[in-house]
Formats: C-alpha cells, structure tokens, sequence
C-alpha cells in the first residue's frame, strides 16, 4: 500500500472499487449487489478525477482567469477531459442502477425473495 | 468518404424517430428497422471499395485527430460494420411478425440501439468513445435479454446486467490508467506513445481491458452469463447476440491487443484460453441434449473459443482465419437461432425431443438448418470448412510445438461439435413425430432471413474469392500499426 | 470458500492496481492533448466552461452515446415494467398539507433552477445532465405531494424523441454546413455571454430536456409500478 | 486540505463498509448515499465543480430515490 500512499484520493477510489468488487462477488442479496455496483462506479470516478488533478490550479472555468490574465500564456487549470469523461459515466451509471434495479424487482415478483442462493438461475 | 458517420447516425435517428412515429401508428414502428438497417448496409456496401484502398478516417467534429474524436473505416471496421447491418437487417426482417409480446414499439427500438453500439464500437477509433458504444451494446443486450419478462429471462438478464457492468468497470479502469499514463485517449496516438514506455508496465492496463471485453466475449471463465441469456431471450435477440454482439467484444480484445498495445508475445496465453473456452463450449454442448436453444448458445462458446484461438496465432494469417470465421458463425448462428425459433414456436417447446420429424413439416428451415451446422462443423463445399482450414494452416504455419498440440485438440473437439450437431440433424429428419399435428412451414418474413442466410453460407463457401480481400485487409489493419498510426494522425 | 476466493481475487485487484498508479504521480502536470483544450477551447468552442467544450464540442459524439445509454435504459425499464393488464387506480393515503402546497410551490421553482442550469453550461458548471437530473428530483417531488398522480407519458416521450432528434439533426446539420458531423457551425460569438459558443448552448438544451424526460420516466416507472 | 481530504475518505470507506454490513437495506441505501455525497465533496476538493454537481444531483439524489422505491416494491431485510 506504500504506492498508493502517494494520494489519499487514489486510496479513496481504490477502497471503494474493492469493496464494490467484494459486495458483488459475495453478497447474495440482489439490492446489495446493486449497491456494490454503485461503488464500482462511484471509485472510477473518484480515480479519474483524481488522475486529471493539477496541484495548485484551478477549476477549468475560465470566465475568472480569462477577465485576469487576458492574452498572456495558458491558464493554469486542471484537466478537463477526466471531468468531461465522468460525466458521461455518472449518467452511464445511473442508467445501469435503473435497469439492474428494474430487473431485481422483476425478479422479486417471480420468486418472492431478493436472495441469489434461491433463485434458480442466480445460483453459482 | 465523409458520409461515413452516416452509418452511426442513421440507426440512431431512427431510433429516436421511433417514439414519434408509435404516436401515429404503432404498427408502422416495427418497420423502422429493417428500412434503416437496409439504408446501413447499402451504405456500407459503397463505402467497401473505399475503405479497402484506403482507411477512411473522419474526424467528428471537425478537429484534426487526436484533438477530436475520429472514425477509422478501415477494411477491418467496414467489414464487421456491414456484416452488423446485414444481419441485423434479416433479423429485423425476422422480427416484424416473430415479435408478438407488447412493448413491441420498445423491442424495434431496443433493437436498432443494440444495433448502432454494435456499429459504432467497431468504427470508433477513440478508446473512451469504443466504451461508450460498447456500453450501448450491452444496456440494450440486458434489457433484451429480459424482454419476455417470465423467470428465465430476468434472471438472465439481471445475471449477464451484473456480469457486465463489472467487466464494463474494469474497461473504464484500464482507460482511466491509459488516460494517466499516455494522456490522451485516441487510439493511434496511444499506439503511438506505447512504444516510448515500458511494456511490462503496462501489463495490468492490458489484463484489466482483456478481463473486461473477455466478459462480453463470453472467454472462459467469464462465460457464465451466456448460455442463460441466448437460451432465454428471444430468438431474434439470441441470435443478435450469438451473431454480433460477442463478436463486438472479440474485436476489442484483438484491437486492444494487437493495434493498440502491440503485445503479440502473448500469443501463447490467448491461443490457450482460445482452446479451452473452444473444449468447454464444445462439451458443455454435447452434454446438453434436452433444450435446443441452450445447446446452440454453448456451441457459440465453442466458435468464440477457436476464434480467439486464431486470433490469438499473433499472426496475420491467423488473423484471417479467425475473421473468416467470425463471419461464418455470424451466418451460421444467424441462421441456427432463427429457424430453431419458428420451429420451438410450431411445436411450443424447447426440447430438443419435441422437435422430431420436423424435417417433413418444415422442409425449407430445415434445409437451411443443415446447411448452416454443415457449415459451422467445417464440412465442404460450406463457407465453414475454408475458415477452419485458413485456421489449420496458419496454425501449423507458425511453426511452434504447443500450437500443433492445440491443433489436435481443437480438431478433436470439432468431432465433438459433429456429434451434436448431427444429433440435431438425426431428430428432425430420421426421427418420426410422435404427434402427427400438422405444424407447418414457417411464415413467410420467417423464411426470407432464413434462405439469405443459407444462400450466403453456400455462395461463400462456393466463392470465398468475394471475401478474402477485405477479410485480408481486415487481418493486415490488426497488425500493421505504423500504418494505422499514419492514416489517423497523418505523417510524422 | 466463496469469501476466501473474492478476497484472494481482491489481493490481486488491490496489487494490480497499486502497480499500475504507481507511474501516474498524483497532483503532477501530466496533461498532454488537453493542453489543446486549455490554450484554445475558448476561442475554439466559444464556451469558457472547458469541460463542456469538451463534453459538446471536441468529445461530442460520448455525449451523444451517453444520451443514447440514458434513453436505452429509460426504454428498458419501460420494457421490464411493462403493464400487461392496464393498472387498476388504487386511492392512496394522501400526503401532508405542507407537502402538497410546497410541492406547488417549489416544482416551477425547481423546473425554472433546472432551466438555467442546462442554459448556462457553456459559461459555469452545470449543463444538461445536471440540469435534467433537476427537473427529475422535481418530478419526484411532485410523486411525494401528490401519490394518485401518473405521468404524462406520451409528452415524455415525445420531448425524449425531440431532443434526439434535434442532438441528431444538429450533428447532421454540420455535416451538411461544413463536411464534419456534430461539427460547431454556428458563430461562437463572444465569450462569457449567454448566446456565445455556437451550437453549444442548443444541443445542451436538447440533452437538458432529454435527460430530464428520461429520468423522470424512469422514476414514473418505478413509482407505479404496481 | 490534505487533512480535510484524509478525513473525508476515512469517513467515506466507513460509509461503504458500513453499507455492506447493514442488513437494514434502507440504511445501506442511505450509507451509499453517503459515499456518493463525500465523493461529491472530494470531486471539489479536486476542482471538479460539473462533476461534484453532477454526482450531487445524479448519485446522491436520483440513484438513492430509485434504490428506495426499489427496496419499497421488494423487501426490506437482507436474509
């Protein structure tokens, strides 16, 4: 764990990508396993927020910087691309919990219960 | 070639089209996706010529690459691109009377997004954009998957929706290191980058993508989620699955592996897994002699196997056997699920039992049936004996002891996919039916697929001349990554 | 067993992963094509909110697949609650008084809040997912005050469809106007006011309003659901 | 900052743990909303200000509504 002693924040990401991991391997209740998905996307974007983090810059909006600095060299922003891609995967996300859970509850009403062990095909 | 966004573009729009036009009619709606899907394929057709001279590379947006997302219709892309629209066109086709459960509106359009992942996955030559278009695959495959709504179906889908979305976030973990460590995310400008750094470094980046796209590729041990859901979803759906949608996922292991990270020295672990995935699948086939559909969706298991396989030979001549036959399964299984699905609709079961004597009732599915396992077991004059026999000679052209050893067994385990398939072939011809009810050949939308399908498997087994450039081009896109590098980024 | 084998497959996640951050330093300039997009988003895109440069302009088409993902997922859900029978109206106990008068207050509040966030993505944080992610929580809201209500899913559907639509057309539009789908055609005029970056603030509206319909289907969907 | 960040963290992976324990499902639910409202907090912390909106508004608010209402149509209580 020293490599990752580095940032607090990639210990963040990764604590929750193995505890979604752990929740989705183990756990037999389906609302659980879900609730272990929203942890695996939850840590990705902590880690990809954190990967496009600049020390000592600012948010990429330039309207403040711009009126400042007008002309002279690059703003001193973070990257925006890591943001604009945890955007998409936030709603990605939340489009995956809709239907998972959509499906668990269907599930439900076949069987009358949430746990894998005893639904028939969730069992392995 | 600037239409070429037009192939991502027009099944989308239909799709979006679609909740307008139920306003008016909902009958007309199940005929967007065959119009669209034609559209696709014509248009695919005319850009082939192009994209076999040159990659057609257009950028989105109209930023020079690597600043903008870009399309790269390479002979590799155009190929899966139009092999999608052509089959996804005959199951459209299909599913205009097959589709009887309500929402049907929802299905068409469920099936015309499914479609455009598809599409869009193989084109895209940004990897961020490659998952998102990979993800539209797989959303619509697991609400698809669940469309029937009875037990077997949620279960399926909610198994194969958990199975996936785990391999989708070890994806998205490997971008985000990618994106760490190279900065950028198109993919000729990782390649580009990937030779100034450390190969084992990247190790895990590569195992992470592998791991994630095997999911959907359905590699063992990550197959548990498909027998399930081709067996209970929809014909229609299982055999969009089994044609292309695990194909899509083959694509970007063998993308990520050869194009991007230029790591061929692991041949020797992707043919092994190739080969077990192929015995697996190939058994766990054989020993399934009660439900017909299950028994098909453990033979795809079986043909992704030996199609990694060939991938995995790190050569290009195995890189043409295993496109070769990638679009001969995509036929074949095509063919299979569809037929098998009017017949399981005839006699309402999907016992392989209740489907005896059919052969009588339904001569025209079931010539096309025994055309297409002739063709998957790899007999001449089908399109399935000159994949395997391109596979078998790329194989023994390596020149490795391990791979021969691989070569017996995957030649042992085509034996195996003889038995059952000819299982399938003895129950619906050389068995009487125990209930002499008339059943009835197939409606006439359910025949139209099931002939072009048959036609294609002999026309290409006939003439394999019609296939071999592009399929050629196909496999020298995969390892030429100078090239690649060179027509999306332009000179150095 | 089962604990035994996820905990050995986590070790060797946990390793993995530590082996491969181990080369990206945190906090250190690592910033290599988005440079780009810092020296020349601006004059590039019009937007001076950078992300959403991004997100509408050099990365246009993951928007237009995440938009896709959202409206696969709405018809999906549609798909798996499927009403075979047409739902019989049960009278519910009713909310409270505040909750309902609050609920009238407050949802034009929350629509209007929505509005201006996915207007002004181009200049401050915020835009169309976020925006519509507001309207959604007022749709929920007005599920709280008032528990006999239904949607109105045919408008739903067609503002879903419209803003599609229009994503599409204008990515089209570009083809036609300059050679490059979802290529920014219109004059980016000047920066920081509120039409300035070309296409920008219309396909933002367009998701705005998509994003916000999907969501609020999907909630409807689980709320009565029966 | 960094100690304001530490804290955050430590309290957002007791939050998940706590999430996995819980047998009470609508507990979990709000201990995951928890996390996603921290994670919401550290995407500031890390001049995210789209994504800290974002996940406020979309993990923190939707994602927990669409969990409780899901738990509301099954059961309560992990067996």
């Amino acid at each position: 764990m020293d490599l990752l002693g580095q940032s607090v924040y990639y210990v963040g990401a990764v604590a929750l990508l193995l505890i979604g991991f752990y929740m989705v391997l183990v756990k037999a209740n389906l609302i659980k396993i879900m609730l272990g998905i929203s942890f695996l996307d939850t840590g990705v974007h902590v880690l990809l927020i954190a990967i496009g983090y600049v020390r000592g810059r600012t948010a990429p909006i330039l309207s403040e910087a711009m009126r400042t600095s007008a002309g002279g060299g690059s703003p001193e922003v973070v990257d925006p691309v890591p943001q604009a891609l945890v955007l998409t995967a936030i709603v990605i996300g939340i489009g995956v919990l809709a239907l998972g859970l959509s499906i668990a509850v269907r599930v439900y009403e076949h069987y009358g219960t949430l746990d894998a062990r005893e639904i028939r095909g969730l069992r392995c | 070639m600037l239409i070429a966004p037009l192939l991502i573009a027009i099944p989308l729009a239909a799709a979006f089209l679609a909740p307008l036009v139920r306003l008016v009619s909902r009958r007309a709606v199940r005929f967007i996706p065959p119009v669209a899907l034609l559209a696709n394929l014509v248009l695919g057709v005319l850009l082939v010529p192009r994209a076999l001279a040159e990659p057609i590379v257009v950028s989105i947006g109209g930023w020079r690459p690597p600043f903008c997302i870009n399309l790269v219709v390479g002979p590799l892309g155009i190929l899966l691109a139009v092999l999608t629209s052509l089959v996804g066109l005959l199951i459209a086709v299909y599913a205009v009377t097959y589709i009887r459960k309500e929402p049907s509106d929802r299905y068409h359009m469920l099936f015309l997004l499914l479609v455009t992942g598809a599409t869009g996955a193989v084109l895209t030559g940004d990897i961020f954009n490659l998952f998102v278009f990979f993800e539209i695959l797989c959303m619509a495959s697991y609400a698809l998957t669940a469309y029937r709504r009875d037990k077997g179906g949620t279960e399926a889908g909610f198994k194969y929706l958990v199975q996936g979305t785990v391999g989708s976030t070890l994806i998205l973990i490997a971008i985000a290191l990618v994106y760490g460590r190279f900065g950028t995310l198109n993919m000729a400008d990782i390649a580009d980058r990937v030779a100034s750094v450390d190969s084992m470094s990247l190790f895990v980046i590569l195992a992470l993508f592998l791991v994630g796209f095997g999911v959907e590729a359905a590699i063992f041990p990550l197959n548990a989620w498909l027998p399930d859901a081709h067996s209970s979803a929809p014909a229609s759906i299982s055999a969009i699955l089994s044609a292309i949608a695990i194909k899509v996922g083959v694509y970007a292991m063998a993308r990520t592996t050869y194009t991007l990270f230029d790591t061929p020295g692991l041949w020797g672990f992707l043919c092994a897994i190739g080969v077990v995935t192929l015995v697996v699948g190939e058994v766990s086939a054989y020993r399934q002699r009660e439900d017909v559909k299950r028994m098909l969706a453990y033979s795809s298991i079986g043909q992704i196997g030996l199609i990694v396989f060939a991938f995995g030979l790190a050569t290009a001549d195995g890189a043409f056997g295993g496109l070769f036959q990638l679009v001969n399964h995509a036929l074949a299984k095509a063919l299979l699920f569809l037929a098998v699905g009017y017949m399981i609709y005839k006699v309402g079961s999907k016992r392989l039992a209740s489907l005896e004597g059919l052969g009588r009732e339904m001569p025209v599915t079931c010539l096309a049936c025994a055309v297409a396992t002739f063709s998957l077991v790899g007999l001449p004059p089908f399109a399935g004996f000159m994949s395997k026999l391109s596979i078998v000679y790329a194989a023994v052209a390596t020149d490795r002891p391990l791979v021969f050893a691989l070569v017996v067994i995957v030649l042992a385990a085509t034996v195996v996919e003889g038995g059952y398939f000819f299982r399938l072939i003895q129950t619906l011809y050389f068995r009487k039916r125990p209930n002499p009810r008339p059943v009835g050949e197939a409606p006439l939308s359910g025949l139209i697929p099931v002939v072009v399908l048959g036609v294609l498997i002999v026309v290409i087994g006939l003439f394999p001349q019609v296939l071999t450039p592009i399929l050629r081009g196909g496999a020298d896109e995969l390892f030429h990554r100078a090239d690649y590098v060179r027509y999306v980024l332009g000179a150095p | 067993m089962r604990k035994a084998a996820a905990v050995l497959l986590l070790a060797v996640l946990a390793t993995g992963l530590a082996l491969a951050l181990a080369p990206i330093p945190f906090g250190q300039d690592k910033i290599v094509v988005a440079n780009h997009y810092i020296r020349n988003g601006v004059r590039e895109t019009g937007a001076t909110n950078l992300v959403t440069s991004v997100v509408l302009d050099y990365r246009a088409l993951d928007t237009l697949g995440e938009v896709t993902i959202l409206f696969v997922a709405a018809v999906g859900v549609g798909v798996i609650f499927f009403a075979e029978r047409p739902p019989r109206r049960r009278p519910r106990q009713a909310a409270s008084v505040i909750v309902v008068t609050g609920s009238r207050v407050l949802f034009p509040l929350i629509l209007l809040f929505g509005v201006y966030v996915f207007l002004h993505g181009h200049l401050t944080p915020g835009g169309g997912f976020q925006g519509g992610a507001v309207i959604a929580s007022g749709v929920l809201l007005l599920y709280l005050a008032r528990r006999e209500q239904t949607l109105h899913r045919e408008a739903l559907g067609v503002a879903e469809s419209l803003g599609g639509l229009v994503f599409v057309g204008i990515g089209l539009l570009g083809l036609a106007i300059s050679g490059t789908f979802l290529s920014n055609f219109l004059a980016k005029g000047q920066p920081n006011l509120l039409l300035s970056a070309g296409v920008i603030p219309i396909i933002y509206t367009a998701v705005g309003v998509k994003v916000g319909a999907e969501l609020a289907r999907i909630i409807g969907d689980l709320v009565e659901r029966e | 900052m960094t100690i304001l960040a530490t804290i955050l963290v430590a309290v957002m992976i007791a939050a998940a743990v706590a999430t996995s324990v819980f047998k009470d499902l609508m507990n979990a639910v709000i201990a995951c909303a928890a996390v996603s409202l921290i994670a919401s907090a550290l995407f500031y912390l890390l001049d995210a200000p789209d994504v800290a909106m974002a996940e406020a508004a979309i993990g923190a608010g939707l994602s927990t509504a669409i969990f409780a209402l899901a738990i509301r149509k099954t059961e309560r209580y992990e067996g």
